[in-house]
């Protein structure tokens, strides 16, 4: 039982850092009907930068604080991400207007390639680590309930904090700022708010820029944990089955998909993985969402999709 | 001329109500197609008369009511089954397959009518070759028909407006249909694309004896060439006979004073 | 020549009966109908003519584009030794009265709705119309006419009939002898009622036979057929010499896919009136504007050195190496691609005739490698007269006399021919036809023009329409209209123009400008215009017409003989010249005294010394409707040159 | 410029439906295949056999069936390196399982079991589609991915998943030397291209189209979506899988499974964008281009003397890849192909610009 337990946390945990990622995914599709698959290689980018920044500062500036290293760095990474956020909507969104969502998919798989060069080569493809300092040794709870009781990395909690805080502001953001509403204004509708004068282009580098940042905000917390390497970008791929589970439309399906797959995924390794071999996680996450889109094609929360003709 | 001599009834849609979510689309409407007329379906925009014929073509799924198609009575329209029963249908604002060239377009048309497997084709065996051109001829004869006989192999999204209508009509004539859908063969035209259109629908109508039901939101043309009018106004029927006696019904004079028509 | 058409029709079906003798693109590909398959049609539609009653001698009108069931009708019914009668299809409904009343038509076999309608509408006048066949059946399905049925159902009726009188047509084709009457045009006269041309059998074949026998023409030829049936040209050319050859005859799938069909077929022997050449320039020209700057440049390039030495080349006179590998090398970038998309890859002999054709044009065609050649004849003579031979075409000139043919010139100047292809007579018009045919058997072509040293035929002008000037500083001197007109109207700006001045001081002409050429240079110009009228009375487009009649006049000036009809004063008219309004015939010659009189006020602003004058004119629309055109039109006035005595 | 198309007129529909209706054109085409079978296997050397014309050979047949899939029938799939995986595993095992099966019948039958597999996952594209389905084939890609490495059966009990075969043969000739190797995968290529055209220029063909560009349409003139998806799916996954078959035997000789991981996906999908979605031709264009494109991307520095290492190299790579699909969806959404079709349109109406 407490195992369990453990497991199901430990799943919790991950599937908290997978809503933020697609969260990410969910943001920029809702914005600008993108399909972002661009979004791992961002948290790549992110973490890399804030990793190197992390050790550049101190030597041009030569000094040795590492909460000041951290700051800096992490402000730096933030600016890296809207300048990216900036060329993104230069260079290629206000150039695939209206295109179809396949061709907008396609488009962000290019940037993706171009990201991963682009960042390995600004910042260096070797393993780099980020050190926020958050605390690596394990707690144990409700030792009342079991002997020994449940396992809980501390780490894990301080990110799942982190990570549920920064969905809540999002989700703030989105329901009461002004900026929010023009949002969910062009999410309905391109053209109509375009037409009350809701500034596209504006729109968009904004949106990228906070995927940015979520991107950033996942980057680092993976990163403390398993270090920054090109790997980091795979991560993304792992939020994908998250977003078709909550509908590519809903923040709150992102949030509940991710947590679903997070537990799923831990689990159906341990319970379900030695009898097919183990290593099942990788795929059990999609044929989860699969199985569950054919009785719900737009996913939990999505919206109904109608014909016009 | 001869007079064309109207049959029996041949489409019949009973209580049809559509909604989406909260939308009420269509709200009971009921009205009969016989065989061989011009019906036509008149409303201003927004009216749901494109929503009728999605119902008709199994496009959309109306929550209640029922449509009876040559006898047979169906709760659900299946676009397969509905095209297999001589029902063909041109669009709005054109659902043409913008990739393909006109033949191509007018070809897909007669879909049903291939029988060669998968194999045939790929080796293009004798059936399949045969097939190919079997049909092609009868595609022809209706680019012969509608006169594009210059742009057969031009891709249709680089033909003029007025004419993508015409291939529109004629991926719909490749069905050999006995009941043919017009969602507003004449939105957008000119005078003279108009009259073009009109004489082909006349054409077709009178070559062919097909049943036609004819979408318009402006008054003028229908009532030239229709036998007998529905009309709709958001989404109930607000008048149904023939030209001369909508154009006098109180509700549509109001209905289109209303809407600036 | 002992033979017939429809002899000539069963020898190819005898001799090659699996051959190509026509085809028609239809349903997307060029349906081909062998000399065997034709045979047989004629075979069947003769049978039922003749079963519907039509007799010997009588007329079966045909009316339609080029379709090979309308060409297997004529064939019908000259095998039954009846008379066909091709009338022009686009013209109006009352056109048609005379001709069929005029020669008591019974019977007409017509290509569509359009035709049969026209008929149906003047059926009232002509009661004697008994039989209407049409050949597309679309649109007819619902006539209830008496007589009114589709061809089909002749050819019905004419297996039966054939079937019980299996010897019947061979019988009727033996009996028509060469001399009998092959068939009848109605050529539309300047003025007055038309007239119709016999020819028979011998003339139409003898004619036409020299021509091939000039051109060593094969049965290999591809022929597209995109003319007026009822024009003796296109009759001669894909009719007569068809037949007489057993080359392959095309026709367009419609009139609007011509250009394509041209394309497709790539005839090796081509023929057309100026206009035609001049349209397709005309577009050469304007779509080579859209090409980007190098192209235009290598262009204009190889066009300067095609000017320079294609002729030349052409009537394989010597030219340096250098320029033969240059000219390859514009083989090469233009003229051979050109030529493709022209259509013209495979002619290998092409003819203009009708009017006078441009010299800029003839030569543009010829220097990029195109054997365009001019002829002379006209319906009554069944249009071979004189021929260009290979090597020797000239822009002013219209070839030697061919075999069977004498010429002389009377004293006149009018332009005197002797030949096997003469007309029979004017049907029913005895008086007409002694004013044309001397007891001597030559015809007065009405043309006035003489042999030059090359023994070649030079035309100036129409010979009743040569006139003198009357006062003025040319006084006495010759004054040549035609011959004004169309040095104008090559110009390419210059659509239509017509000079007055017999009888007069001075020349002066109305102008008509080419609204496609003009148009576009306007939009270079970016000069915005609304329509023909508005455009037409731009000052600028004024000065442009200026430059050309100035230039005319220069040209003019040197040939002592033609100096006086130099034009002084000139107008563009607010309206094109048009058919429909009696101003051109049919085959677009203007009309000058019909203009003339319709344009009183005008000539009289002209001659009054007026800069300008207001007027409005009732015009026929093509769906027969009518309106008025009304403007105020501009007058200017041209440099007159001094004669170059020198030059005479 | 080149062409003179008078007097190619058509007097029936088999001769104006064919291929290639242009003399010029089938004269050009056969001199291609003529130096593909005879000049190439004469000139090329061993390296740019292996190097560059065999790998460009067996990608572009992979980029042909998928070309099928997404650019006719309009359904993306980020799978395609997994059906790769399964025509070569499965090829693998019919070899080894089966003895005295011919090298060819083992190929086949791998990219039949390619497309039962391809049949499986596309089920899902009835009910679900565009980005959902993309992400859908996704789950194909992981699963092989995984079941390579982990199905002991499916290796044959090999431990990391690497196999490998020796000593293929073809009806008795030996199939070893680089040019055997070339002509077999060229042989393959040009068979299926013409069976591919064949089906996308006739019934089926205009079916995928017709769902491609206006699914709605097609469905009301009696076109069925099931039908016409699935087996665009079928279709696609023979191919790729057959294509993956040759991958494996006669490209690498032994493989394991991250032979066929995502990258492959993605590198196909790109080949498809580039050359030129729906259009057969295109795959080639495609193959070549990327292909080509690194080998050209590492010998720059050293041709120009400027030394960089791989790995910054292999990141340019990366960059220019991106950034090139970007550029080609905003310039060019039909790729090469459609850039080749203006050129040859351009000759056709020389002088003329159009």
């Amino acid at each position: 039982m407490a195992f369990f337990l453990e497991t199901l946390f430990g799943g919790l945990m991950v599937g908290m850092l997978y809503s933020l990622i697609a969260l990410g995914f969910v943001l920029i599709y809702k914005a600008s009907g993108v399909f972002n698959f661009a979004q791992g290689a961002m948290v790549l980018f992110a973490a890399l930068a804030m990793a190197r920044f992390y050790e550049w500062i101190p030597k041009w500036f030569g000094f040795d604080n590492k909460i000041l290293a951290n700051v800096l760095a992490f402000a730096a990474a933030v600016l890296v991400m809207i300048c990216v956020a900036w060329v993104i909507e230069r260079l290629v969104l206000r150039h695939l207007v209206n295109q179809e969502h396949i061709t907008l998919l396609m488009a962000t798989l290019g940037i993706t390639y171009f990201l991963e060069g682009f960042g390995q080569t600004l910042f260096g493809s070797d393993i780099y680590k980020i050190d926020v300092g958050m605390p690596k040794d394990p707690i144990f709870v409700l030792e009342g309930m079991f002997q020994g009781g449940v396992l809980i990395n501390k780490e894990d909690l301080y990110a799942a904090g982190v990570a549920a805080v920064l969905v809540a502001l999002l989700a703030l953001f989105f329901q009461k700022t002004a900026t929010g509403r023009a949002l969910r204004a062009v999410a309905d509708d391109h053209q109509a708010a375009q037409s009350i004068g809701i500034p596209l282009g504006r729109i968009w580098i904004i949106v990228w820029s906070v995927a940015g940042f979520v991107a950033l905000v996942a980057g680092v917390i993976w990163g403390s944990k398993l270090g920054v390497q090109f790997s980091l970008s795979l991560v993304a791929l792992k939020a994908l089955p998250v977003v078709i589970l909550g509908g590519l439309t809903s923040v709150p399906g992102a949030i509940i998909g991710g947590l679903i797959i997070g537990m799923g995924e831990k689990l159906s390794e341990i319970y379900v993985g030695p009898m097919l071999g183990g290593g099942i996680e990788i795929w059990f996450a999609y044929v989860l969402a699969l199985v569950f889109l054919l009785f719900r094609p737009q996913g939990l929360f999505g919206e109904k999709i109608i014909d016009r003709v | 001329m001869s007079p064309r001599k109207i049959g029996e009834v041949i489409l019949e849609v009973n209580n049809i109500s559509l909604a989406f979510g909260g939308v009420k689309a269509l709200t009971d409407i009921s009205f009969d197609v016989r065989e061989h007329e011009i019906r036509a379906i008149i409303g201003p925009n927004g009216a749901g008369k494109s929503s009728m014929l999605n119902c008709i073509n199994g496009v959309y799924q109306p929550q209640v009511g029922s449509i009876s198609l040559r006898g047979q009575v169906f709760k659900h329209m299946n676009s397969r089954d509905v095209a297999l029963m001589g029902v063909a249908r041109t669009f709005q604002n054109l659902a043409l397959f913008k990739g393909m060239s006109v033949l191509d377009n007018i070809m897909a048309g007669r879909n049903l009518k291939m029988r060669a497997n998968i194999f045939q084709q790929a080796l293009r065996l004798g059936a399949a070759q045969r097939e190919e051109a079997e049909q092609r001829l009868f595609v022809e004869r209706i680019v012969d028909f509608l006169e594009i006989q210059p742009y057969r192999k031009t891709a249709v999204g680089k033909m003029p407006y007025g004419l993508q209508k015409r291939v529109d009509l004629g991926r719909a004539l490749a069905m050999e249909p006995q009941v043919l859908l017009l969602d507003e063969p004449m939105a957008g035209m000119n005078v003279e694309e108009k009259q073009d259109m009109s004489r082909f629908i006349l054409d077709v109508n009178d070559e062919f004896g097909t049943t036609i039901v004819l979408i318009e939101h402006d008054m003028g043309v229908v009532m030239d060439i229709s036998d007998r009018v529905v009309v709709l106004d958001y989404g109930k029927k607000i008048g149904d006979g023939t030209p001369i006696e909508v154009r006098s019904n109180p509700d549509v004079i109001s209905a289109y004073l209303g809407t600036s028509h | 020549m002992t033979t017939t058409f429809p002899r000539l029709m069963l020898d190819h079906a005898g001799k090659r009966p699996g051959a190509a003798a026509l085809r028609e693109k239809e349903f997307g590909i060029w349906q081909t109908l062998t000399w065997a398959a034709l045979a047989a049609l004629v075979r069947d539609m003769a049978g039922g003519l003749a079963q519907a009653g039509l007799q010997r001698g009588q007329h079966l009108v045909v009316i339609g584009e080029n379709r090979p069931r309308l060409y297997a009708a004529m064939l019908a019914a000259q095998s039954l030794g009846a008379v066909p009668v091709p009338l022009y299809q686009d013209a109006a409904a009352t056109e048609f009265v005379f001709p069929i009343t005029n020669a008591e038509v019974a019977f007409a076999i017509v290509e569509d709705q359009e035709q049969v309608d026209k008929l149906l509408e003047v059926r009232g006048t002509c009661a004697g119309l008994a039989h209407i066949w049409f050949d597309d059946p679309r649109g007819l399905r619902h006539y209830a006419e008496p007589g009114l049925a589709p061809l089909d159902t002749l050819l019905e009726a004419g297996r039966a009939f054939n079937a019980q009188h299996p010897a019947f047509f061979d019988a009727e084709v033996a009996k028509t002898t060469a001399d009998d009457v092959a068939a009848m045009f109605f050529t539309s006269g300047t003025t007055g009622n038309p007239k119709g041309v016999v020819h028979t059998h011998a003339s139409l074949i003898d004619r036409a036979q020299a021509g091939a026998t000039f051109d060593k023409l094969t049965s290999a030829e591809e022929v597209l057929a995109y003319m007026p049936p009822a024009w003796i040209g296109q009759n001669i050319f894909s009719y007569a010499q068809w037949l007489v050859c057993g080359y392959v005859v095309n026709c367009p799938e419609s009139p609007s896919t011509v250009a394509i069909d041209l394309n497709e077929i790539g005839p090796t022997y081509y023929f057309a009136p100026p206009r035609v050449f001049e349209g397709l320039l005309t577009t050469v020209m304007i779509r080579m504007e859209d090409a980007g700057a190098i192209k235009r440049g290598m262009f204009h390039h190889f066009m300067a050195l095609a000017r320079r030495v294609g002729p030349k080349l052409m009537d394989g006179k010597p030219v340096s190496v250098i320029d033969k590998l240059h000219y390859a090398l514009g083989q090469l970038c233009v003229y051979g691609p050109l030529r493709n998309t022209l259509g013209f890859s495979r002619v290998r002999v092409a003819y203009t005739a009708g009017e006078a054709i441009g010299p800029d044009l003839f030569t543009f065609y010829r220097s990029i490698g195109i054997n365009l050649k001019q002829l002379y004849g006209s319906t009554e003579t069944a249009v071979f007269v004189c021929l260009q031979p290979d090597h020797e075409a000239h822009a002013d000139t219209v070839g030697v006399p061919i075999a069977g043919v004498q010429i002389k010139v009377i004293d006149s100047g009018e332009i005197m021919v002797k030949s096997p292809g003469l007309l029979r007579e004017y049907y029913k018009n005895p008086a007409a036809t002694a004013e044309v045919l001397t007891p001597e058997g030559w015809y007065h072509t009405g043309d006035a023009g003489f042999i030059d040293a090359g023994g070649h035929l030079k035309i100036i002008d129409r010979a009743k329409d040569v006139g003198r000037m009357m006062g003025g500083a040319f006084d006495g001197a010759m004054f040549a209209p035609k011959y004004v007109e169309n040095k104008l109207k090559f110009f390419p700006f210059i659509k239509e123009a017509v000079a007055f001045g017999d009888k007069r001081e001075k020349v002066c002409a109305f102008i008509n400008i080419d609204i496609e050429a003009v148009g576009n240079w306007a939009e270079r110009r970016n000069l915005p215009y609304a329509g023909y009228t508005d455009l037409a009375q731009k000052p600028e487009v004024y000065e442009l017409i200026r430059e050309c009649v100035e230039k005319v006049n220069a040209d003019l000036a040197t040939d002592a003989m033609l100096a006086g009809s130099q034009v002084s004063r000139f107008l563009v008219l607010h309206k094109e010249l048009d058919a429909d309004d009696g101003e051109l015939t049919r085959t677009r010659k203007v009309r000058r005294g019909f203009i003339a009189d319709r344009y009183q006020v005008l000539l009289g602003a002209l001659y009054g010394g007026k800069a300008s004058q207001y007027i409005e004119t009732a015009v026929k629309f093509e769906d027969g409707r009518t309106g008025m055109v009304a403007a105020d039109l501009k007058i200017f006035d041209a440099k007159v040159f001094p004669a170059v005595k020198a030059a005479a | 410029m080149l062409y003179r198309e008078n007097g190619q007129f058509k007097s029936s529909y088999r001769t104006d439906q064919q291929i290639f209706p242009i003399l010029q054109d089938r004269v050009a085409i056969g001199l291609l295949l003529a130096a593909a079978f005879v000049l190439v296997p004469l000139l090329a050397s061993n390296y740019l056999l292996t190097a560059i014309f065999i790998p460009f050979l067996i990608l572009s047949l992979a980029a042909l069936g998928l070309n099928i899939l997404v650019g006719y029938c309009g359904q993306i799939s980020l799978g395609t390196g997994a059906f790769m995986a399964v025509g070569a595993y499965a090829a693998y095992n019919f070899q080894v399982r089966i003895d005295g099966m011919p090298l060819v019948a083992a190929l086949l039958l791998g990219g039949v079991a390619s497309t039962v597999v391809g049949v499986l996952f596309g089920i899902p594209s009835l009910r679900i589609k565009g980005l959902y389905l993309a992400v859908a084939t996704l789950a194909a890609q992981f699963f092989v991915d995984w079941a390579c490495l982990r199905l002991k059966w499916v290796t044959n009990d090999s431990s990391s998943g690497s196999v490998s075969v020796a000593g293929l043969n073809v009806f008795g000739l030996p199939l070893t030397t680089p040019v055997q190797k070339y002509v077999f995968a060229l042989a393959f290529l040009a068979v299926f291209a013409l069976l591919a055209k064949n089906l996308v220029r006739g019934a089926i063909g205009r079916e995928w189209m017709a769902i491609r560009d206006m699914d709605v349409a097609a469905a009301v003139i009696g076109i069925r979506p099931v039908y016409a998806k699935l087996t665009a799916f079928a279709v696609s996954s023979f191919i790729v899988g057959v294509a993956g078959g040759l991958w494996g035997f006669v490209h690498l000789g032994s493989w394991e499974p991250a032979a066929f991981n995502i990258d492959r996906s993605f590198q196909l999908l790109f080949m498809v964008i580039i050359g030129g979605l729906g259009s057969i031709m295109g795959s080639f264009f495609g193959a070549a281009f990327i292909v080509v494109l690194p080998i050209i991307l590492d010998g720059l520095p050293y041709w120009f003397g400027i030394p960089i290492d791989t790995a910054l190299a292999s990141h340019l790579t990366f960059m220019i890849f991106g950034a090139l699909i970007v550029f080609f969806l905003i310039v060019e959404p039909h790729g090469i192909a459609r850039l080749w079709s203006t050129a040859k349109e351009k000759l056709r109406l020389w002088p003329f610009p159009h």
